[in-house]
């Protein structure tokens, strides 16, 4: 827990900093952190590659988004309706997986192709999605603050605080639940679940628990990136999505905590640090993630907390 | 009902390939148990390169496909040396090396040819027609020669020594390695050969499509739907699989709207992991 | 009774791996299976344990037929199995695996609830924690608890499997060659914990080719062949038991 | 260890985040947000061409005069991926930390209506000047003055669309027309636009989309072919354009082509195939280059520049290429004799007729009105050229 006390200088970042361009960089980061955590959970936790969670980020951002419209509802409520749309869709496609016992690949295979249906859905239902035009997001999420009331959130430095509060807490939330009996499910059943059933682990349910665990913070990425960059489309439920999320979680360290964070974190703010021509970027973005998949495989998180641990031992 | 029929020829010529790429999907997974998403950019290389020999160095078509196949192979040989020795049956791993593998080398593409779109003379000109049915020539050429290469590759792996050796690997790799079956040189081996054959799919692919440097990606999907439906592992099955998806996309495409044609290839690919896990004609392995 | 096999039987394909196959436990008592190599006593220990479905018969656990559910369902009435080559989570710690064996016994406790686990993990996990050190004691491989379960010798690991069993509170403890590999003190000590397991009213299911290991401890013994049951009783009169003889040294054997 | 760990991350982005300070008095910045690399790279790396041609020309001249100083251009282009968020990023780096006054592009029109909120908060200190379709949605309209668009609407008074389907149905008088586009926001909004105006001709439409990245096209040709049109009317990326010409032609489904957005190059290709093959191409650049000193010098300056030949035979460089644009521009800054007052070069570039490769003016909607060539390819490839001035 007490790696979260890192986040602590992103609190004191905007005295520090007037970029907007920083703060942009690092909203997004927060965000897709936010995606990549949900991957996280159930992949680092519960052993299950799914692609479902790009689904996930593009169904909570449209969900929210269309609840407010149609139900005049705050943020937070159309989030609520659409946490439960993506709990219903989760146990559905989650019961159709695991009760086939689908395994590794061909789990990410199905989800896969679970996303694409989706995306594609979103892609032609236009009289609700408005199709390939994608939705222009005007509303702004609001919070209640003590002293000023309702406050819309608009300007870069209150996204800032509002997607670093909102990681805050996902972050307390995830390491919570690695740190209970769930999470020690999900573990035992990611190393060896034959043996987690025969110790009386239901892995059916708690497979499922996690994937819907998953697609939920997913949903909440998707509903923050909607409305911070005020334009929704069916590109959120693409591969490339759920792509990103799994690049940044392995670059950081798959079942840790604060990998996600620093995964997100270097690929988000990678392509605006080194100035290349076009083509050459995406070749940088490439080999980087090679590079770590064969020399630093428990990623970055993974690494530094080898070095400090084997410091500790040492001395 | 001859528009039927003719999707349904059409759909076969563009499954087998699928097939092609299939083939060197379930070859790739069956030996070193991961699957090499980057086959789609080998394929690439295959197309540009018989792009290129044949349109600005004027070499006749056949060369030129055969410089795209040893290419795509050579090209293999370096990634698997460079990548893939380390991603041996480590399936995630495998997944992201080649999706780092990917921006690589669309990245290149690029560089060396910018994404205006290159289109190639057809080879073979004209067209066939029986009754309202049309295809044109090149098309069914195309078709022949991947059905004789999946078909050779098929033969080479029941007959050839090193085709039988590669299959007993699959089948039990403990029990070959302690019969001396080289296993290093059969991975190797294995990888570079599916890299050509996506090589020489994608020169026969030039031939008849226009070449952007983010053709790869399309036909990877494909492929991996077609190696799960016939079943991994099933080398004769990945040609079938790919005729299936490719049938079942063109007739699809006919009557329901195109802008779905990826879904009815999706659909059917969950509907046979849930009930057939081992795949159309997959042993339960 | 406890539990109650009626003509249990498994067929892969055309291999009939165990047929017919009905015997019946007390509470209490300790039952020895043995038999050949491939003579499907793994295999009924699996069927028993749920991790295969049965193609015929029945399985009654307190007259309640159990055949065919699933290994987690099983594990939760009582019917604990442990592996023939051990099972492991690969990166955990000797006292991280017991803990979590400790799941059914956490979920048994009175004011559990997962959820309020959620929020206060250390919630009952005091008590789970002593109880995984006697365990462990028990099973002599206190002194490892913290390293790594990955470097534990074969018969540590196998008296890990033993370790995480009990901590799952079993009534039905279906034991998979728990002596093969070991050496003589380390059989000498998984005998005082199965002594002691049964002073604890555990009913014991062993199976094993170590035919003398069994004898001395089995109530009742049982011997198959090729998945047949050829003989039942006491284990001395079904060692001396001309079939059971012929089918282990293949030809008849002139006390 | 750990504090250095902390360090790391505040570290390097405060180092991105120091402005360049422009400390040559004298330099006018332009910022350009085009996706080169990506899916859908192929219409930004066309429309990002232009600018770095013009930039270099102008700089390597001398700069140019403005009052009494003379300014030399700075150049930041940036690749937006086609990513809505990188795009975003892009503009707040150009505007916020660059401080850049003109930027050129987006031709993508999912990556415009992604940044469109954030620019608009900036309206009035800067330009955008932009080609893509669906900026014309938002063009023209009251808060909206920092938008000029690079290309003129399909649809409008003086609409290049209208003027294509005049000169179909003048010489075709096609009664049914099929339309199939890519299944993408540009695809749908040409199918919108279009359908009404072959109605209202009186000419029958029926609109299919495809899945972007389709290579074959054979089914939905034969479920056209049903329709049995006069006319194919295929869009909009070059490389579809390429298959679906062909194919229509090698499957003998519809051999008569009209395209809005595409170039000469699917024709040529099928010379002996084709029928007929209507195509709008803001400059036949073989035809230009014969008789117009302005286009021989813009073609030799690319090939100097890009140092590859010139892609006569694309869509090439359509007219928000922008390389007229930067020159149009520091006219407006000569004009209004300012580089800093946005408003003041704004209403001097909207009042002006250009005349560089294109004769540019604007419309009362900010909307770029130029002229075009409609490239008329008979069976053989016989090839006329008709210029239609606006």
């Amino acid at each position: 827990m007490k790696t979260l006390l890192l986040l602590i200088p992103f609190y004191v970042l905007p005295l520090l900093v007037q970029s907007d361009v920083v703060l942009t960089v690092l909203i997004f980061t927060f965000v897709l952190s936010i995606l990549a955590i949900g991957f996280n959970i159930v992949f680092g936790g519960a052993g299950q590659l799914t692609m479902f969670h790009a689904a996930a980020f593009g169904i909570g951002g449209y969900v929210t988004f269309l609840s407010m419209l149609r139900f005049g509802i705050s943020f937070w409520l159309g989030f609520g309706v659409a946490v439960l749309v993506v709990v219903v869709t989760s146990i559905v496609i989650g019961w159709i997986c695991f009760k086939f016992r689908l395994k590794e690949f061909y789990f990410a295979v199905v989800t896969l192709a679970f996303a694409e249906l989706c995306r594609l859905v979103a892609l032609n239902w236009n009289s609700v999605t408005n199709g390939t035009l994608g939705m222009l997001v005007l509303e702004k999420p609001t919070v209640w603050l003590p002293g000023t009331g309702i406050v819309k959130i608009e300007q870069t430095v209150p996204w800032y605080f509002l997607t670093l509060v909102c990681l805050t807490g996902i972050l307390i939330f995830s390491a919570l639940l690695m740190r209970s009996w769930i999470g020690r499910n999900f573990s035992a059943i990611r190393l060896n679940e034959d043996l987690a059933q025969t110790l009386g682990i239901d892995t059916f349910r708690y497979k499922l628990l996690a994937f819907t665990i998953s697609n939920v913070v997913a949903a909440f990425a998707g509903a923050l990136f909607g409305f911070y960059t005020g334009y929704i489309d069916p590109a959120y439920l693409s591969v490339t999505q759920s792509l990103d999320a799994i690049a940044m979680v392995l670059l950081g360290g798959v079942s840790t905590i604060l990998g996600p964070v620093v995964g997100a974190l270097v690929l988000t703010s990678l392509p605006h640090l080194i100035e290349l021509p076009a083509e050459l970027r995406v070749a940088v973005y490439g080999t980087i993630l090679i590079l770590v998949i064969l020399l630093m495989p428990r990623g970055i998180v993974g690494l530094v907390s080898g070095l400090l641990r084997g410091r500790f031992n040492a001395a | 009902m001859q528009v039927v029929i003719g999707q349904i020829l059409n759909g076969i010529i563009l499954g087998s390939l699928y097939g092609i790429i299939a083939l060197g999907v379930t070859m790739t997974f069956g030996i070193t148990g991961i699957v090499n998403f980057a086959l789609g950019e080998f394929m690439m290389i295959g197309a540009y390169a018989t792009w290129y020999f044949s349109d600005q160095a004027m070499l006749p078509f056949p060369v030129a496909v055969m410089l795209g196949v040893v290419l795509a192979a050579v090209a293999g040989l370096v990634a698997d040396q460079v990548l893939f020795r380390f991603t041996r049956n480590n399936l995630v791993n495998g997944l992201l090396v080649s999706i780092g593998l990917i921006s690589v080398m669309e990245s290149g593409a690029l560089l060396l040819f910018t994404t205006t779109p290159k289109s190639m003379d057809a080879v073979v000109a004209g067209s066939l027609s029986l009754g309202a049915i049309t295809l044109p020539r090149m098309k069914v050429v195309v078709f022949l020669l991947l059905v004789a290469v999946i078909g050779l590759t098929w033969l080479g792996l029941s007959r050839a020594w090193l085709g039988r050796a590669t299959r007993a690997y699959a089948q039990n790799p403990e029990a070959a390695m302690l019969m001396g079956v080289p296993t290093k040189l059969l991975q190797t081996g294995v990888v570079v050969y599916s890299c050509a054959l996506a090589g020489f799919g994608g020169g026969l692919y030039a031939s008849l499509f226009s070449l952007e440097p983010s053709l790869g990606g399309l036909f990877i999907l494909k492929g991996v739907e077609a190696a799960i439906l016939a079943g991994v592992g099933n080398l004769l099955g990945a040609l079938a699989g790919g005729v299936i998806l490719g049938v079942t996309e063109s007739v699809g495409s006919l009557y329901l709207p195109s802008a779905f044609r990826d879904a009815y290839g999706l659909v059917f690919l969950v509907a046979i992991l849930l009930f057939r896990p081992a795949g159309l004609f997959g042993s339960q392995r | 009774m406890l539990l109650k096999v009626e003509n249990l039987t498994k067929r892969f394909g055309g291999l009939v791996a165990v047929s017919d196959v009905s015997f019946a436990i007390e509470k209490g008592e300790i039952i020895g299976i043995f038999g050949p190599n491939g003579s499907g006593k793994t295999t009924l220990l699996s069927l028993l344990a749920g991790l295969l479905p049965p193609s015929g018969g029945r399985v009654l656990w307190k007259d309640q037929d159990i055949a065919g559910s699933r290994p987690n369902a099983i594990a939760a009435m009582g019917v604990i199995k442990t592996f023939q080559n051990p099972q492991l989570f690969s990166e955990l710690s000797v006292f991280e695996h017991v803990m979590i064996a400790s799941f059914l016994a956490f979920t048994r406790m009175k004011h559990h609830s997962r959820l309020r686990s959620f929020f206060s993990p250390r919630q009952g996990e005091k008590a789970l924690r002593a109880r995984a050190e006697k365990a462990l004691t028990l099973c002599r491989l206190q002194n490892s608890s913290a390293r790594p379960a990955a470097e534990l010798s074969y018969g540590e690991e196998k008296m890990l499997g033993v370790a995480m069993a009990m901590m799952c509170e079993p009534e039905l403890l279906l034991l998979d060659e728990p002596a093969s590999g070991l050496g003589n003190d380390e059989i000498q000590n998984l005998e005082n914990v199965l002594r002691d397991l049964r002073a604890h009213g555990t009913t014991l299911c062993i199976i094993d080719h170590k035919v003398a290991f069994l004898a001395k401890f089995a109530d009742q013994a049982i011997a198959l062949q090729e998945g047949r049951k050829i003989a039942q009783g006491r284990p001395r009169d079904v060692l001396a038991d001309a079939d059971v003889v012929k089918a282990y040294l293949g030809r008849h054997h002139h006390a | 260890m750990k504090i250095s760990l902390k360090g790391f991350f505040t570290g390097t982005l405060l180092a991105a985040a120091i402005p360049n300070l422009a400390f040559a008095q004298g330099i006018v910045k332009l910022g350009q947000i085009e996706a080169q690399t990506g899916p859908n790279a192929i219409y930004g790396f066309m429309s990002s061409q232009g600018v770095p041609v013009a930039v270099d020309e102008i700089n390597r001249g001398g700069g140019f005069k403005v009052g009494d100083t003379t300014y030399k251009l700075e150049l930041d282009a940036l690749d937006t991926r086609g990513d809505p968020k990188e795009a975003t990023i892009d503009l707040k780096k150009l505007l916020e930390q660059d401080k850049v006054k003109f930027v050129f592009g987006p031709f993508l029109s999912n990556v415009f209506v992604t940044i469109y909120p954030y620019a608009k908060q900036f309206n009035g200190k800067f330009l955008m000047l932009g080609g893509g379709t669906r900026i014309h949605e938002y063009v023209g309209q009251p808060g909206n003055e920092f938008l000029i668009r690079t290309w003129n609407w399909d649809a409008g008074p003086k609409g290049f669309g209208e003027r294509m389907v005049d000169y179909l149905v003048k010489t075709a008088h096609p009664k049914k027309v099929a339309m199939l586009f890519q299944n993408d926001s540009a695809g749908k909004i040409l199918g919108d636009t279009y359908e009404p105006m072959f109605k209202s001709r009186g000419i029958e439409t029926m609109t299919e989309y495809f899945e972007p990245g389709t290579k074959d096209f054979s089914p939905v040709l034969a479920k056209i072919s049903e329709f049995q049109p006069d006319y194919l009317f295929p869009g909009y990326s070059d490389a579809a354009l390429y298959d679906i010409v062909r194919q229509s032609i090698e499957g003998n489904y519809s051999k008569k082509f009209f395209l809005v957005r595409g170039s000469t190059g699917p024709g040529l290709k099928n010379k002996d195939g084709l029928e007929d093959y209507i195509v709008y191409v803001p400059k036949d650049f073989e035809e230009a280059e014969k008789n117009d000193p302005k286009v021989k010098h813009f073609i030799e300056a690319y090939k100097a520049f890009y140092k590859r030949d010139f892609p006569y035979d694309q869509a090439p460089l359509c007219s928000s290429s922008c390389y007229d644009h930067v020159y149009m521009l520091v006219a407006a800054m000569q004009k209004a004799g300012t580089v800093d007052d946005v408003e003041k070069i704004r209403t001097t570039l909207l009042g002006m007729t250009y005349q560089g490769i294109w004769k540019i003016s604007f419309d009362d909607h900010n909307e770029q009105v130029f002229d075009f060539d409609i490239v008329h390819l008979k069976k053989g490839g016989a090839k006329e050229v008709i210029h239609v001035e606006q």
